[in-house]
């Protein structure tokens, strides 16, 4: 089992034909998921990678059936593709795109309310993988392995260390969700997290947090409320200083919030381990 | 991008909010000149960051003499890390009253939050702190901006009917800011309530999202170069990394943003301290990391490097060529440890050995050898 | 009984110390229509015909629990008013203004949808009154009984002089609606009937109609799948000449669309007797 | 607010939409003057009505001479009641390909609507009944505007795929003339795509809602008084009456715009044709009465005039008194029929009596009357 991804699911890339967009396709299609088309305006009715290319998400839905979307288009027609997508009834859309517009995101998540049916995951952000099945995005397969630990992760490559670690380790994931560096995010850690508890498959967890904003106090809080899963928590960026954003946009701290020290404390107030190394977190997590 | 005061003002008065008449200033000269425009002046230090009052970068010239002898003390002057470039004469106002309005990206919420209180000229954080309730919140529909009937009852709850009708109109204005300029981040503070009843901004703050350059080429050109702050981060960004200078000796490079914070805290952790933040983002292509470490090895208080890259889609021993390419080009003779990971990281590590750099087999273990490398003075 | 509005029902008045509105609260108090207070942006915490008076409408609905609005404010500030009612909660707005803009109405209705309790009549309207009880608007008293004719109309005038025949025939009225003469309306003719179907009060129905849209072709629509009143049908502008506007902004004939022509047929076919003049109304709904 | 072409254009153009280049002619020397300037014209009549091409108010002009002539035949001309009073002299365009592109206000949706169809050139209506097929359709929600999904899947939908980036873009700025200037309609039909592959508008219609003139006084200013059609409506707009021409002989007035439409409808009934309609508003006040009685009478087709009122605030002896005043003040002659009814009818009635003004006791009986008394071209 999984959450949101397994190998029936139909999935399209928007931006198919682009570079990133041929890429990962092809990456998506080599794990064995279930790529059954893409889009790129005015390459409509034509085939690309095996796969038909359809002017619009509309188009395509109706075609093929698909349920889930992974977005590569660039930034300044990111927010459109994921409206699109939303409207065209898709129910999970993965945005890896970076550099959105905040505001053009602050205007997604007002449209997405009157389609409450689309989980969008990211933007900015390397997307879901439900290791040996299907993947949305750039985790790259060989770090992951099918298995128990359920992941979900602010950051790109410390994700792919982590889960590299565990799989090493024996301890293969059930499905690793990277929700993105971005302040403004589709599903956050708590919505992932509650999927997780839902799901026999996962018994363990691994959070992995940044400084910046508060999801983490707010996993935090919702697994306080009571867990099933062994779960172990990181937060980089201990060290980072107050009003400088490290890398991701939504990495920084703005007076007491935001902290790694805040963010730390919530999770062991909620019972959960933290490490304080990327290291201690198969250690702890055994 | 946070815009200096002048600018901000510049970008609120094309909204249509009022604005004292003011002039910038780079000498005594020009601050003469403008004293003899504008008479009695504030004489502002342009820095964009809060609390340079207390800093002493806010001086009241009554006299061309003041005016000249202030801008020599504040032109040069360092506030909180900030040399301070130019000044902003502005005419003084009379004022009657203080008043607080701006918004912010509410993270929690997802939304734009308009802040307006009637205790103005205090810092809003404190203000938040101390007296909650002293602060009025709307978070308007992003699509449809705020209503007129919400901006009065924002303006009622804020204890300010008697200004419902100039205030809602300023408020209306400034939230332009967001869909015109793709602001994140607007203060008026204080906005100022004159002696005859004028209501006008009396300093003002501005963050424009970087991510929305491509919309506003006309800001960025404007107000893009006018003042950056570190040297590093003005190099940097020219060369596109991601980079914030943290002033230790210890220079780091990783990809992905949270490899590279999780890198800071392990230097920290061993010890040491990081000279900077550098994420040179998925990739670890050889022509980035050399503009990376170019860009660290610039500054003379660095005394060693540490590099920490997951393979992703690059092949661990491309990586390592890619390094040490770098080295060799920019005749670094520092020491340099480094940690990489992924396909073919073996065939990377005995690269790097070869080459007489000497990987870490874990990050861990690479912060704890570049640490040690730094405080011997050793070169690797 | 009644519908909508009846002797219980509280009431604010939008705009109460303007002229109009000052004078039809006096009126609107003579028939003993429970009026709790008003606003007027400023004047708020003075009182106004013995009434309180608040800034806002929140500030109204909080202090006097009122539940319906009667709108008399300038057309530049009526969409924000009817909007400002509606997030207040304020289950019945009426909004007797003309001269709004039509495309503030149009986000005036797409507002509304988030605040599904809120009942619009009007713009541009006389509003409702039901009769010996109350009303909210400017239908003249006078020209009412109480009884058992629901009546519900886009014209003012036209329906005083058809109030006035009922009366004075003995026919008097549980309520009557003037749903207003504008393109973009709050309820529709097919609203009110439906409300008038499931009052057991009201036996007999009056429509008066006009040219222009196709309002009244829904009603009709709506009473041909059953309706267990007596209904007599009146549509004015059966000379009117196409593209003309005649006087109300609906009223106007667009190539076939919105005729006189039109409605009367879809009303005989629905099993509604039609008046060729307003003195025939009395007559065929005896 | 009908626009004519040439003015629905220029605030087309303001909107960054492509028209060709052309001159307004109001004499032939200007249109030799257009000529000598653009070249080869189309010379078209300015009249808010469309048909204009069937009825010859569309002339080619390939040289100067041609344009003086076409400006000859085509001003003053008669184009469904519209005196012509200038033309539009427009370059000629290499037409390629022609398609439609417009907005209106959908009723029965509450909501705009977006039109677009690869069947330019025709009457949309047309195309609508022939092959509504051919027509795609867009409702975009109010507050947000057409997003750029549904116009592309608008344009699509349309079968125009191959030209979804410059329509796309045009549409997104021919939809700013709802927000920006309060248009009810708006058409470009032809949208012409020429032989070098320029998208420009042929045509263009533009419709502002009068209910809006207190946004846009600029359009009211620039545009509002240039051409109003009939005479008696362009008085009667002064004096702020509802007033409608109808080409009969017998004046109506009534108080409220269904009132005075059965009257009309009562009149025809009774045999007789309406000269307008004018509605006076709620009230029946004297001066107000005085005015619609003034417009009425500057038409020399009318026979008599009928007025019906229902005394709603004003008392049936106040309007009797004030229609007698109006009376006199105005030396009428002809004659006059009034049906009034409300609060102290009886006692207006008698007023009337004593006047010489023969009261109808209900509307139908006051039509058959006035028709009547047209008839036998009585004076009252």
């Amino acid at each position: 089992m999984s959450i949101l991804l397994d190998s029936t699911t139909k999935v399209i890339v928007q931006g198919i034909t682009g570079r990133e967009g041929s890429f990962h396709t092809e990456q998506m299609q080599a794990l064995g998921t279930k790529v059954v088309g893409g889009t790129s305006p005015g390459k409509g009715g034509t085939t690309h990678l095996g796969l038909p290319v359809f002017n619009t998400v509309a188009d395509a839905v109706e075609a093929t059936g698909a349920g889930a979307s992974g977005i590569f288009v660039p930034a300044p027609f990111a927010a459109d593709a994921i409206m699109e997508a939303a409207a065209a009834g898709i129910t999970l859309i993965v945005c890896i795109t970076e550099g959105i517009p905040i505001q053009d995101m602050i205007r997604v998540k007002d449209f997405l309310r009157e389609h409450p049916q689309a989980r969008l995951i990211g933007a900015n952000c390397p997307g879901l993988i439900t290791p040996g099945q299907a993947k949305i995005g750039i985790i790259p397969q060989r770090i992951t392995a099918p298995g128990f630990v359920g992941m979900v992760s602010r950051s790109g490559t410390l994700t792919y260390e982590v889960g590299s670690a565990l799989s090493a380790a024996g301890m293969g994931q059930s499905t690793i969700v990277g929700i993105g560096g971005d302040p403004v995010l589709g599903m956050t850690f708590s919505d992932v997290v509650q999927l997780f508890e839902n799901d026999p498959a996962t018994t363990h967890l691994v959070l992995i947090g940044e400084i910046g904003g508060s999801v983490e106090e707010h996993a935090a809080g919702l697994i306080a409320r009571g867990s099933r899963l062994k779960t172990v928590a990181f937060i980089s960026g201990r060290t980072a200083p107050e009003g400088k954003r490290m890398g991701h946009a939504g990495a920084i701290i703005s007076g007491n919030r935001g902290t790694a020290k805040s963010k730390e404390e919530a999770f062991r107030k909620a019972g959960v381990a933290v490490a304080e190394t990327t290291d201690e977190i198969v250690g702890l997590l055994r | 991008m946070k815009l200096l005061e002048y600018q901000a003002k510049e970008v609120l008065a094309s909204l249509g909010i009022p604005i004292p008449p003011g002039m910038v200033a780079r000498t005594p000269d020009e601050a003469v000149a403008a004293f003899s425009k504008l008479g009695p002046v504030a004489v502002k230090a342009q820095v964009p960051v809060g609390g340079r009052g207390k800093a002493g970068g806010i001086k009241l010239a009554k006299t061309a003499d003041e005016a000249r002898n202030a801008v020599a003390q504040i032109i040069g002057m360092d506030i909180k890390g900030f040399k301070v470039p130019l000044v902003y004469c502005e005419a003084a106002l009379d004022i009657e009253r203080e008043i607080y309005v701006g918004f912010t990206v509410d993270r929690d919420a997802r939304a734009n939050v308009l802040l307006v209180s009637a205790k103005g000229g205090m810092d809003i954080e404190q203000v938040a702190e101390e007296l909650p309730d002293a602060i009025a919140r709307l978070y308007p529909n992003p699509w449809r901006g705020p209503l007129d009937f919400q901006l009065a009852q924002l303006v009622y709850d804020a204890g300010l009917g008697d200004l419902a009708r100039p205030l809602t109109a300023l408020i209306k204005k400034l939230y332009r800011a967001i869909p015109d300029y793709d602001a994140l981040t607007a203060e008026i503070n204080p906005l100022v309530v004159t002696k005859n009843g004028d209501v006008i901004a009396g300093d003002a703050k501005l963050e424009i999202d970087d991510n929305s350059a491509w919309r506003h080429r006309e800001l960025e050109q404007r107000y893009g170069s006018v003042l950056e702050g570190d040297p590093y981060e003005v190099e940097a960004k020219k060369r596109s990394l991601t980079y914030v200078s943290l002033g230790g000796d210890i220079g780091i490079i990783g990809n992905g943003a949270g490899l590279c914070m999780s890198t800071l805290d392990l230097v920290q952790r061993a010890g040491g301290q990081a000279a900077n933040f550098c994420d040179i983002g998925g990739g670890a292509k050889a022509e980035v990391v050399e503009n990376a470490l170019a860009v660290i090895l610039m500054n003379p208080e660095v005394k060693g490097v540490l590099i920490n890259v997951f393979g992703g889609i690059t092949r661990g021993d491309e990586v390592a060529k890619g390094i040490v390419t770098a080295r060799d080009n920019l005749k670094m003779k520092l020491p340099l440890v480094v940690r990489m990971s992924g396909t073919r990281e073996e065939e990377g590590r005995q690269i790097l050995r070869q080459n007489g750099i000497e990987p870490g087999a874990s990050a861990w273990e690479a912060a704890q050898k570049i640490v040690e490398l730094t405080r011997a003075g050793v070169k690797a």
